[in-house]
């Protein structure tokens, strides 16, 4: 057995000791599979350390990919201070085409010209590839065999959401007449978002 | 043409010009050149400027007025062709739709006017909500708060992945078998050490007989045979014994003869002849 | 000014988003820059914090190079579950000095070291007997009275083997005029068996 201060001890160490956003799963197989746990039990120590950090400077977050432990949004500008050259700033034309890629995923460089009605800088999307945030899911099957893009959890974990579905302007599918959905083949039907 | 800028819409300076914030595009008729290149540099392609001159006629993109907008339209894009700017390709893309839109609406119109099919501004006014509803993800996207922006993530030192790495490697009988090839190699190199196969089994019931006699002061000679083991059993246990007590590990000892033989340890011997400190 | 709970969650934030210890120096001059705090005021902030943290999962630590929070002690083993897949490879020496074991057993450290022409660690003695795969059956009867070790049975079920004569290269006959030297050697040990 295993009491209720020991188990929160170590949700709390394992979520700041991992190099990610750590699951219910990844602690019941990990750090908690010594003890018979459910999922229900997890949740509640998890609610608990939320509420225990609630007026701390770190906070217990849900993202996409799972828990993690981050500053409060209002601290940026100090801490910023600790690390200037962290803080990059995106261009409007960069983030457009990833609004853009998250709504309509999975979609096609010349999709996005089309919206966009600017070529599409291949310093753009090697940026929001390297980033993690965007992904070849697969090839669209029309000549050239255009690769489809999607966005990735990692995108969502960077702006603190769960899902596109958090930003109201993308929260609303495209027109499906707009989207050709039958001609699109996703090799790779996992990408893990929306 | 000089309507008054929809400031509501960019709060935030567009860019600064000689140290001054321009809050939004000018509207006057002379626009200092270097103002121009940062005001183009704002917008983020010919929707983004197509756009903004919509709202700044304070219409609904379905009403699209498309003579006044295509009049304003022009007007930029010859500003940036006189300034020779990059982008001026993908303007011009737009400037001849426009210009086409334009001229197809100037046409005499034909019975089925109501019918938004052949409205020559549908496919625009489309693109155009398609548009804006991608600016505006993309505005949310930037207020949402940013890692190593907004936020940082929290991690907090471990010597967990240590102990981790203390987990005992898994070894291959592959390995192992490999390693004994290498040892017999050196051994034969060596060629004072009997190579033996025989040898093998005979070694590891040493290793069982010392084990027990380490739990027990003696044990009849006897007890150390299991006939279940059949008759190669019985020789590699005999062979252990008398390796063992050649090698001085054991004491055979018979108060006479055909009396029981006991077999103990050299050592727990030594000990009882000795007395204790 | 700054309010102390403000302070506090600045400090707190700080040094969880660091990647390495933070000192006093670097908090005046990065996070509470904006600021004109001193460092007695700091230190209070760090030892409320880390009563704070006193019978949490991670605490803040001072080491050498500054504060830190780590996790605690005790929940190393369970944390460690988190990193499965960890375990390094064992030498050649430790693979070699097992082999030798299982081959001359039961034998001394003196007589593995001068088959290997090298001195074997103590490391790799404790290694392998911790792993239960070797263990000590007696001593020898010379001056110093050397362990004398043997394979165990834990070994022999490790590598799924009856008896280390089940062992690959052992199945391989040595070259034939060893054998019969050998051979004779030990039907000569000694009483004069058969």
């Amino acid at each position: 057995m295993i009491s209720d201060k020991q188990l929160k001890q170590i949700v709390e160490a394992a979520i700041f000791a991992a190099e990610q956003a750590v699951t219910v799963d990844q602690l019941l197989s990990g750090a908690l599979a010594n003890f018979s746990l459910n999922r229900p039990r997890i949740r509640q120590v998890l609610d608990q350390l939320q509420d225990d950090y609630r007026e701390r400077g770190v906070q217990l977050v849900e993202v996409a990919s799972g828990f993690r432990f981050q500053t409060r949004a209002e601290l940026g500008p100090a801490l910023a201070n600790m690390w200037p050259e962290r803080a990059p700033r995106y261009s409007a034309a960069l983030l457009e085409t990833l609004a853009l890629i998250a709504w309509r995923q999975p979609t096609t460089r010349g999709e996005i010209e089309a919206i966009r009605g600017v070529s599409v800088s291949t310093q753009i999307m090697r940026t929001l590839q390297e980033r993690g945030w965007v992904k070849v899911v697969g090839h669209k099957e029309v000549p050239g065999r255009p690769a489809l893009f999607a966005t990735t959890k990692e995108f969502l974990d960077y702006f603190s959401l769960q899902s596109v579905a958090d930003i109201p302007a993308l929260a609303e599918p495209p027109e499906p007449d707009t989207r050709e959905r039958d001609m699109i083949e996703v090799l790779n039907s996992e990408n893990g978002t929306n | 043409m000089l309507e008054p800028p929809v400031t509501e819409q960019h709060s935030l300076p567009l860019g600064f010009v000689r140290g001054e914030p321009m809050f939004d595009r000018p509207d006057d008729l002379y626009i200092p050149p270097e103002a121009l290149e940062l005001m183009l540099e704002a917008f983020s392609g010919p929707m983004d400027l197509l756009l903004y001159l919509i709202r700044r006629q304070k219409m609904d993109i379905l009403d699209l007025p498309i003579l006044p907008i295509t009049k304003q339209y022009m007007e930029y894009v010859e500003l940036m062709h006189e300034l020779k700017l990059e982008l001026a390709a993908d303007y011009l893309v737009m400037a001849a739709m426009l210009a086409e839109i334009k001229s197809r609406l100037l046409l005499p119109q034909l019975a089925s006017e109501e019918d938004e099919e052949l409205d020559p501004r549908a496919e625009l006014i489309r693109r155009l909500r398609e548009y804006e509803v991608v600016r505006e993800g993309a505005q949310q996207l930037d207020h949402q708060p940013q890692q190593e922006r907004d936020f940082f993530v929290g991690s907090a030192f471990t010597d967990a992945q240590d102990i981790a790495a203390q987990e005992p490697p898994a070894v291959t009988l592959a390995d192992l078998s490999l390693a004994l090839a290498r040892v017999m190699q050196l051994v034969k190199a060596q060629a004072h050490h009997q190579v033996m196969r025989e040898a093998l089994s005979t070694r590891e019931r040493m290793s069982r007989v010392l084990e027990r006699l380490s739990q027990v002061k003696r044990l009849d000679f006897v007890e150390l045979f299991d006939v279940s083991e059949g008759k190669a059993g019985v020789v590699v246990s005999f062979l252990a014994i008398l390796e063992l007590n050649k090698e001085g590990l054991i004491r055979l000892i018979q108060a006479e003869a055909y009396s029981v033989i006991y077999v103990s340890r050299y050592e727990q011997l030594a000990q009882e002849e000795t007395p204790a400190l």
